[in-house]
């Protein structure tokens, strides 16, 4: 029988989760060994109808990078969805929307208002905005429609595993394709590719039993910060504790605040709202007007808590048109 | 040990004995006047002068000081010590005016008029107030001044002494009485200790005290203050009086407690329209209380503060209660306690008698019947709260008496009543220390200061804590039967749990789960009872299940969702609230 | 329309506010029945996903109550809830939901006519406010014709 | 005596036991009285209660609680003085100068007091004013005595 | 300086510097001769020796009372030891130029004997002295009491040395006990014994007290000899001291002998200066520190435990002395407390020795005793005799008889607390028979009392005591009831008031006695003041109110015929009781010179001059002055 088929889609994302999987460096030759890739647009030259020609449940693997911002990415989730047996969200934006999904804070209108007139360096006197289907010359140019949310690949079809990071951890994707060629598959809605537990386990940082802080501090205006302590005792916001173990904490042990990327601890809905829980718990006061004053402290807290998990927030988006 | 004989008798004494001491060994009485046995023998009056023959010299000594020597012969009631003894008690009267203790003397030697006419001096110039002044209290204020004839005891300048210290020993000496206590400390007798004449620095608190025990006051007692006296340790047969004890703070471990602190009676004083602590004659009921009991200074008979019983006297309810100013709640037991002084009154005085009430609230056993008795013994009841007490007469009749100014609802008139004493019944208030009690015992306190039961009907003497129960009027007013039937209610409780022999301890604990738990030590920093620890092998926190006590903070503040609370789980607590709001039906569900 | 009923999820502390709310109950005490109490061990123990997630399932009000500060059966559950509102409210507010529709009251055991006139009092601001509709925002993605998509020749 | 000298004087006999009368006789000598603010300084500084000082003040005959005259006239009234007619010398001081025995005559010159004997008993009666010593003491020289020291002290 | 040796090189060193033969004059500058003018006298005869140019040659010195105050004030040329008494300044002159220049002797200076009329040059021959045995007061106006030099070149603290170097403590005490030495002070308690007592009592430090109160009035011999001779007690009181075992010593003077503190203190200094007091005296390793403590002016002080009190800085209160002050006096350590004559006494028998000493006196009293001669007798001072001198050899040979030629009544003897012994040649005593069995004093009154010997047992049978050694004379002028009414008037200001018997008896006798003086008297009050008496005496806490009687008891023993006159016939036949006397002016005398209407205070006098003058009884006081100035006898007084 021929070789499992693999398709790889690139949707809303910065195409990160794509170049991490040729980071596999000569692994990559035993997935094209086993796997006869089918569908690649950003590495080979595929086009829709290709995809559109197979047969449902044709491909054994599609790894599907990317949150779903306008209609072409829905229809291709869904086409793939047909033709695939597993579906995996490869990286943040995937599994629960990643960085684009903080378009949620605004609405289609606003983002174009200020992608087409507002921002500094746009000169569009004429307030001109793509079109979904404009007549040119040439003829009818069409554009997909863009959504005023931004969702995660779930959110459109069903999923089978989820593959945090942003980007996903080299040896945390092969350890995903081998999983996949072993054919010994977890549990399907499983996590793949992190721990079980969070990023603090895998922080080589001291943590004390007493965390106390007077006011929380930005990263780059802090020159005192001991190496060896735990940053979110010094008072820097730290998503460590909240965050899914798995990257081996690489931004930690760069003097880097981890933000969260790997997602939720397992069995945890929403990765935001215990980042906040967490964020209050150090709080060192018992008198309310000085609470408010270290919250002040504290410029963008949906920043922290949603940095990549917007799409599957509890409140998924800002509620704009009031 | 010498022996000597007295008027016949041979007696033998111990070294260092007075022929005085000897004399009285025997039984045989000589008279002294400057002599005290707490004193050192000073030998100034000499009434005390024996005949003693000491081999062949016969010579007259003073009893008090001179030693009982081995073969001496005394006699105490020769002619010639006679003779002298009248003589000196003659001139004593020729100096002194008739003082009891020198008639006495002058009776006993058969002299009814002295050939030196009488003196008007009271002091016999004993010498025993200073000498106790200076041997004994340590004060050292008095003295003798001048010289012969002029000889007296003053102090110096015959001006007030800061030296004295107003213990009064030298006034309890005197044998004549001619030093008197003047209240300079300016006590209100009436009011405040309700105690006449100087306060004994040692004393049995009061009549039914338990333990009946007497206690020293440090504050009047001398030797706190000039470092000498000790009298009362001297006297004591049985030694057990000890000025170096301390007061002892033991810390015992128990396993439940019951808080019975009791009530505070409201400051009458800060109801400037009630004229208490301006007027002597207006008191409050407790005082009344301690006048009218048996082992009260007036020995329980009612007196106004010039000493003479009142013609009429009016009982105000509510002094403080049902006021929204003051106390909004009812205290419960005034109106019965007011009827019985009403009947006390009645009985012990006779006089007339004013209750002004708002409502009668005899609501207890036999109470009724008693409000009943007390209109059948002529108590005027008076339906209308009394508003102010004032001693400006406007009417004949009303000099020198308390005016009571009321509105008698019942007649729609505002009255003026004359009287001559008035009872106030004072709101019962939370103790002035109630709140620092309660936290900490961890009770929680009414708006009104009064402990927190845990239920209002379901648990009157448990409190929220377990194992801390409360009983009596700290919970809130209420009458003697009432705190009587709650304090048993209390022990019942305890007993319950001390039999029981183990503790159930709460059920709703959390948990952490090991495989999820990151180590990030949240829930050891928010845990108020250090519960939670770091297990250094696994690197988990670990919840120590005795200890917790379950309030789930450290689940709401566990990032890792690894900390879970039995029976109120995450997921258990969001099911509550997709329950609660599912009629609009928003299912998150798959797209068709 | 009838009147809009606003539907106010209350998480209510075992030790006070719960039987403060017992207490107006048995003192029957009038008040809008708006409120929908969740019984907790302590204040400390809601969670801000709770809050968060109420107003996902169509809530339109959040009451937190607590002991008074000083008065909470664990000592510190209070302090802890006390910390963590300012932060709830300020992401809610970051997502457009009026802060006001989250509360946090301290009543204590006896205080049964407060917790009553707290319910009245922030029932009313509730309807002021109207009710949060949020269910739109969790609206799958509109879907669209497959054929409109395929453009190219 | 102003404090400090007071003070001085209470050190020096402060350690010395038995020397509370010398103390006060200097006082006595240099003040010619013991003033009130002086024996209460002196009871302070060598803790000896105020009561004992008055009682000592008030028994010695050489102490007085008020001022006494500029002249002391001290008149023997000892047995052989006695038996000479001191009694009438002093009566007659005491007419002369208007004052009892221990009294000071208002213009504070003269304080009048007797004494037991001044051993000088050949030459008896005898007055002694300011330490000057007058014998054979008559009704008629008292008067002279008396105008001679009145002009001295008036010069 | 160390040593016996030490002292007496330093006494060959100043006798060298004396010219044995030199002429000085000895001024008598106690104070009896200074309240007559001494210092005057001293003045103006260095001022003629200055004319004369001698001042270098000739020196003056002021010397102690010389016991002759009669006399003064007196000096005494040496070497041939010239008396002139009663000298007025302006005689220095011819003294200087006669006696010291041309050794001629002034005759009309001398003493002259008022009963043989004649002069004596020589003060031996003076009849005065010449029955005296002057021992403790031989050095009195010999040597300048403030100059040590003259105390150690006359022999001064050779007898110390001696106690120090070459005798025990043990056999000092002994030594005292022969000599039979008794105590000066008036109790007569042999010094011997109550050494050994205070020796023998446990308890340091022992302390040792010289008794220098001489509270008796009439009685100045302490004060003579304090001032006079200074070192003699010092002297004493080391050798007490080291045979008691004492190295604290008191000298408690009254605060009225100005002269003889300041002569004792400079003496201290001088004995600590020269290492005689203080730290290691003479190098012996005894230590005796000496301080001196002025009375504050009271007679009960004279009382041991009294003046244990003030010393203490405590009022003068006694206290029972059930327990000897030997055993437990000052601050309750064993206290020695004797009189100043004691002490002086001491260095006698220490150089002399006790034989010599026990060889002078009576059988049971010996050694010599300083009387104090006052009253009104001829030759008023201080008098040292034997024991056993006669009362007649005292007041008549050494005394030169009662003054003014009058007849003698009395003699008073122990101060307030002795009684009166009668000689009385007026023959109003009364015979002893009828004296009932608890009266006092002796059986008998016989003329012969006048020879009665002077010693302590017989003054004490005859109804008085030795007491200090006041002798006060008294003349037919003088009212015995007067003179009971005087010691009861001093004893009640000088009781320290706090026994009853004393403070209110002897207040209530005295009023007796004044209201007998005030010609108030009744029946009766005779036999209650006896029957007061008899309570004070035995009740009373103290010697002061247990002597305090016998001035009384005796008076009336004698002279209960002058009471009742007081009592019954309202007479002071003595004419001292001024309520019961009447002055009068005889007609017949009155020159009318108008003397005694100048002299009269109140101007009861009426009269022109010339004229006779007339008293008016109502204005009188009864003052005397008139009868003082009355040349012409026509006062009369009755």
């Amino acid at each position: 029988m021929s070789k499992p088929k693999l398709a790889l889609y690139w949707a809303a994302s910065c195409g990160g989760c794509e170049i991490s999987v040729l980071e596999v460096n000569e692994a990559i030759l035993d997935v094209a060994d086993f796997f006869d890739i089918v569908f690649w647009p950003v590495g080979l030259d595929f086009k829709y109808h290709h995809v559109e020609a197979m047969a449902d449940g044709e491909v054994l693997l599609c790894m599907f990078n990317g949150a779903i911002r306008n209609e072409e990415q829905q229809h291709i989730a869904k086409l793939l969805r047909r033709k695939c047996q597993v579906m995996v969200a490869h990286g943040a934006c995937a599994c629960w929307g990643g960085i684009p999904a903080l378009g949620n804070v605004a609405n289609r209108e606003e983002i174009f208002d200020r992608a087409y007139f507002t921002a500094p360096s746009v000169d569009n006197a004429e307030k001109t905005l793509p079109q979904t289907s404009t007549r040119v010359a040439e003829g009818e140019l069409k554009l997909p429609v863009f959504f005023d949310t931004v969702y995660a690949l779930d959110q459109v079809v069903p999923v089978e595993y989820y593959m945090p990071g942003c980007p996903p951890v080299v040896d945390q994707t092969v350890a995903v394709v081998q999983t996949v060629m072993s054919g010994d598959l977890p549990p399907a809605g499983s996590v793949v590719g992190a721990g079980s537990k969070t990023v603090c386990e895998e922080c080589p940082r001291e943590k004390h039993d007493e965390k106390k802080v007077k006011r929380f501090r930005r990263l780059h205006l802090c020159d005192d910060l001991d190496p060896t302590k735990c940053l979110l005792e010094q008072g820097v916001v730290c998503a460590g504790p909240a965050t899914r173990s798995g990257c081996g904490g690489k931004c930690v042990s760069v003097n880097m605040p981890c933000r969260g990327c790997y997602g939720p601890a397992a069995g945890v809905t929403d990765q935001g709202t215990k980042l906040i829980a967490a964020l209050a718990a150090v709080i060192d006061s018992t008198d309310p007007d000085e609470v408010q004053q270290i919250v002040d402290t504290i410029d963008d807290p949906l920043g922290y808590a949603y940095r990549f998990g917007m799409s599957s927030s509890s409140l998924r988006r800002v509620r704009t048109h009031g | 040990m010498p022996t000597l004989t007295i008027d016949g008798q041979t007696v033998e004494v111990e070294e260092g004995k007075t022929i005085l001491e000897a004399a009285e060994q025997l039984g045989i009485e000589i008279p002294t006047l400057c002599h005290h046995p707490l004193l050192e023998a000073y030998g100034a009056c000499r009434i005390c002068t024996v005949e003693m023959q000491r081999g062949k010299r016969v010579r007259m000594v003073t009893a008090c000081n001179h030693p009982a020597q081995e073969g001496i012969e005394v006699q105490t009631r020769s002619p010639r010590v006679l003779r002298h003894r009248r003589m000196i008690v003659e001139l004593e009267l020729g100096r002194c005016a008739d003082l009891p203790v020198l008639r006495k003397l002058a009776d006993d030697l058969g002299i009814d008029r002295s050939r030196f006419g009488t003196g008007e001096h009271e002091c016999i110039l004993c010498g025993l107030c200073v000498r106790t002044c200076w041997e004994l209290v340590g004060a050292r204020a008095i003295s003798f001044a001048n010289r012969g004839t002029d000889r007296e005891v003053t102090t110096p300048y015959h001006e007030f002494s800061d030296a004295c210290i107003g213990c009064g020993a030298c006034v309890a000496i005197c044998p004549t009485g001619v030093l008197k206590m003047e209240d300079i400390k300016g006590r209100k007798v009436i009011h405040s200790e309700l105690t006449l004449g100087p306060q004994r620095a040692i004393r049995i608190p009061f009549m039914q005290a338990v333990p009946n025990a007497p206690f020293i006051d440090p504050d009047e007692c001398a030797h706190f203050t000039t470092g000498e006296c000790k009298v009362c340790a001297k006297v004591c047969p049985r030694d057990a009086v000890d000025h170096q004890m301390e007061d002892q703070f033991e810390e015992i471990e128990v396993g439940t407690i019951l808080v019975a602190t009791g009530h505070d009676v409201i400051d009458c004083s800060e109801m400037l329209r009630y004229g208490y602590g301006l007027y002597d004659n207006v008191i409050t009921g407790l005082e009344f209380e301690k006048l009218s009991h048996a082992t009260s200074p007036t020995g329980g008979k009612i007196l106004m503060s010039n000493g003479e019983p009142p013609k009429s006297v009016a009982i105000l309810h509510c002094i403080g209660s049902r006021d929204e100013n003051y106390k909004e709640y009812c205290s419960r037991v005034c109106c019965m306690y007011s009827l019985k002084f009403a009947h006390l009154v009645r009985e012990k005085t006779g006089a007339e008698v004013y209750e002004l009430y708002i409502d009668m609230r005899s609501a207890g056993k036999g109470y009724e019947e008693f409000y009943k008795r007390n209109l059948e013994e002529d108590v005027v009841f008076i339906r209308g709260k009394g508003s102010e007490i004032t001693t400006w007469p406007e009417a004949p009749g009303e000099e020198g008496k308390l005016v009571v100014k009321c509105e008698d609802t019942l007649l729609g008139t505002v009255r003026r009543l004359p009287v001559d004493m008035v009872i106030l019944s004072p709101a019962l208030q939370a103790r002035a220390d109630a709140a620092k009690v309660a936290q900490t015992f961890g009770l929680g306190c009414s708006r009104d200061g009064f402990f927190l039961e845990q239920h209002p009907k379901l648990g009157p003497v448990q409190t929220a804590s377990d194992g801390i129960f409360i009983a009596g009027t700290c919970q809130g007013p209420k009458d003697i039967p009432d705190s009587v039937a709650q304090g048993a209610a209390a022990a019942a409780n305890i007993l319950s749990l001390v039999d029981r022999g183990s503790v159930v301890i709460e059920p709703i604990t959390s948990v952490v789960e090991e495989t999820t738990c990151g180590g990030c030590r949240l829930c050891i920093s928010v845990c108020p009872y250090d519960a939670a620890r770091f297990d250094e092998e696994k690197k988990v926190s670990v919840v120590d299940e005795a200890v917790c006590k379950g309030c789930g903070t450290c689940v709401a503040v566990c990032p890792s969702g690894a900390a879970q609370q039995r029976f109120f789980a995450d997921t258990e607590i969001m099911a509550e609230i997709d329950g609660l709001l599912a009629e609009i039906g928003d299912r998150h569900q798959f797209p068709a | 329309m009838a009147q809009f009923e606003p539907r106010i999820v209350a998480f209510l502390c075992r030790w006070c506010s719960y039987t403060g709310a017992d207490l107006a109950g048995t003192s029957r005490l009038k008040y809008p029945p708006n409120v929908l109490p969740i019984r907790v061990m302590c204040s400390g123990r809601v969670d801000p996903t709770f809050v968060v997630n109420a107003f996902r399932k169509g809530a339109d009000g959040v009451l937190i109550c607590g002991c008074h500060p000083g008065d909470c059966h664990y000592n510190e559950g209070n302090y802890n809830m006390m910390r963590r509102f300012p932060l709830v409210r300020k992401l809610l507010a970051q997502f457009g939901v009026e802060p006001e529709r989250v509360r946090l009251e301290w009543v204590s055991a006896s205080e049964g006519d407060r917790y009553a006139e707290v319910v009245a009092e922030f029932t009313d601001e509730i309807r002021k406010l109207g009710p949060l509709e949020w269910a739109p925002m969790m609206a799958p993605p509109p879907v669209q014709t497959a054929e409109s998509v395929v453009t190219a020749k | 005596m102003d404090i400090a000298t007071l003070d001085k004087l209470c050190d020096r006999y402060a350690h010395e036991r038995g020397a509370i009368v010398e103390l006060l006789q200097t006082i006595q000598t240099e003040e010619h009285y013991l003033p009130r603010d002086a024996l209460e300084r002196v009871s302070a500084n060598l803790d000896i209660p105020l009561s004992q000082l008055y009682g000592l003040a008030t028994f010695y005959r050489a102490f007085s609680l008020k001022p006494v005259g500029k002249h002391q006239v001290l008149c023997c009234t000892g047995t052989a003085c006695h038996v000479r007619g001191a009694k009438r010398v002093v009566d007659h001081f005491r007419r002369v100068l208007g004052i009892e025995i221990g009294e000071t005559t208002e213009d504070g010159l003269f304080s009048l007091h007797t004494v037991n004997c001044l051993g000088a008993c050949a030459v008896a009666p005898v007055a002694v004013i300011d330490g000057v010593c007058h014998g054979e003491m008559t009704a008629a020289n008292v008067e002279k005595l008396v105008r001679q020291y009145r002009s001295r002290s008036g010069e | 300086m160390k040593g016996i040796e030490g002292l007496k090189a330093w006494q060959a060193a100043i006798q060298e510097q004396r010219d044995p033969d030199a002429t000085w004059i000895a001024v008598c500058a106690g104070t009896g001769c200074l309240s007559q003018g001494a210092a005057d006298l001293a003045a103006a005869l260095r001022e003629a020796l200055i004319r004369h140019s001698l001042e270098g040659k000739v020196e003056v010195k002021e010397t102690g009372c010389r016991g002759f105050c009669e006399q003064g004030p007196l000096i005494v040329i040496h070497p041939e030891g010239i008396f002139y008494p009663q000298l007025k300044a302006a005689d220095a002159e011819r003294i200087v130029s006669e006696t010291i220049l041309r050794k001629q002797v002034i005759e009309d200076l001398l003493y002259q004997d008022p009963v043989t009329g004649r002069r004596h040059i020589h003060e031996g021959d003076i009849p005065f002295y010449q029955k005296q045995m002057r021992l403790v007061c031989r050095l009195n106006g010999v040597i300048d009491p403030t100059h040590i030099g003259d105390y150690i070149v006359h022999g001064g603290y050779q007898a110390a040395a001696k106690a120090l170097f070459e005798m025990e403590p043990v056999q000092i005490v002994e030594e005292i006990k022969r000599s039979g030495l008794r105590g000066r002070g008036g109790g007569g308690f042999p010094a011997g014994v109550k050494w050994e007592s205070c020796r023998n009592a446990h308890g340091e430090p022992k302390y040792v007290i010289c008794n220098a109160d001489a509270g008796d009035p009439g009685a100045f011999m302490d004060r003579s000899l304090l001032e006079g001779n200074p070192h003699s007690i010092i002297e004493g009181m080391i050798i007490g001291a080291y045979a008691i075992g004492s190295h604290e010593g008191y000298v408690y003077v009254r605060n009225e002998y100005p002269l003889a503190v300041r002569n004792l203190q400079t003496a201290i200094e001088r004995a600590e200066a020269h290492n005689l007091l203080g730290d290691n005296i003479l190098e012996s390793g005894f230590d005796f520190h000496l301080k001196i403590n002025r009375g504050g002016g009271a007679f009960v002080c004279g009382e041991s435990t009294a003046l244990m009190a003030s010393i203490e800085g405590r009022v003068g209160e006694p206290r029972a002395k059930y327990v000897h002050t030997v055993e437990s006096g000052l601050w309750n350590k064993p206290t020695n407390l004797n009189n100043v004559e004691t002490w002086a006494n001491v260095p006698l028998v220490i150089e002399h020795g006790a034989d010599w000493f026990s060889a002078i006196g009576t059988e049971t009293s010996k050694g010599t005793k300083v009387f104090s001669l006052v009253g009104h007798v001829n030759n008023t001072g201080l008098v040292e005799v034997p024991m056993g001198i006669t009362l007649r050899e005292v007041m008549f040979d050494i005394g030169g008889g009662v003054r003014g030629g009058r007849h003698f009544k009395a003699v008073q003897t122990g101060g307030p607390s002795g009684g009166t012994i009668i000689v009385d040649t007026t023959g109003a005593a009364r015979p002893a028979e009828d004296r009932d069995e608890h009266e006092r004093g002796p059986a008998l009154v016989p003329e012969s009392l006048i020879d009665l010997p002077v010693d302590f047992e017989s003054l004490t049978e005859a109804g008085s005591m030795m007491g200090s050694g006041g002798m006060i004379v008294m003349d037919e002028t003088t009212c015995m009831v007067d003179v009971a009414r005087y010691f009861l008037n001093f004893l009640t200001e000088e009781s320290c008031g706090k026994c009853t018997p004393c403070r209110e008896g002897i207040r209530n006798m005295l009023a007796i006695l004044e209201r007998i003086c005030d010609g108030r008297g009744q029946e009766g009050d005779i036999d209650l003041l006896q029957e007061m008496s008899d309570t004070v005496a035995d009740t009373s806490l103290c010697a002061l109110g247990g002597t305090a009687p016998n001035p009384v008891l005796s008076t009336i023993r004698y002279f209960r015929p002058e009471y009742e006159a007081h009592i019954r016939d309202r007479r002071c036949p003595a004419g001292v009781c001024t309520a019961l006397i009447e002055y009068s002016i005889n007609a017949t005398k009155c020159t009318g010179c108008h003397a005694c209407f100048k002299a009269c205070p109140t101007d009861a006098i009426s009269g022109e001059v010339k004229a006779a003058h007339v008293i008016s009884t109502a204005k009188c006081v009864k003052c005397g002055s008139c009868l003082d100035v009355c040349k012409f006898d026509a006062v009369v007084k009755q």
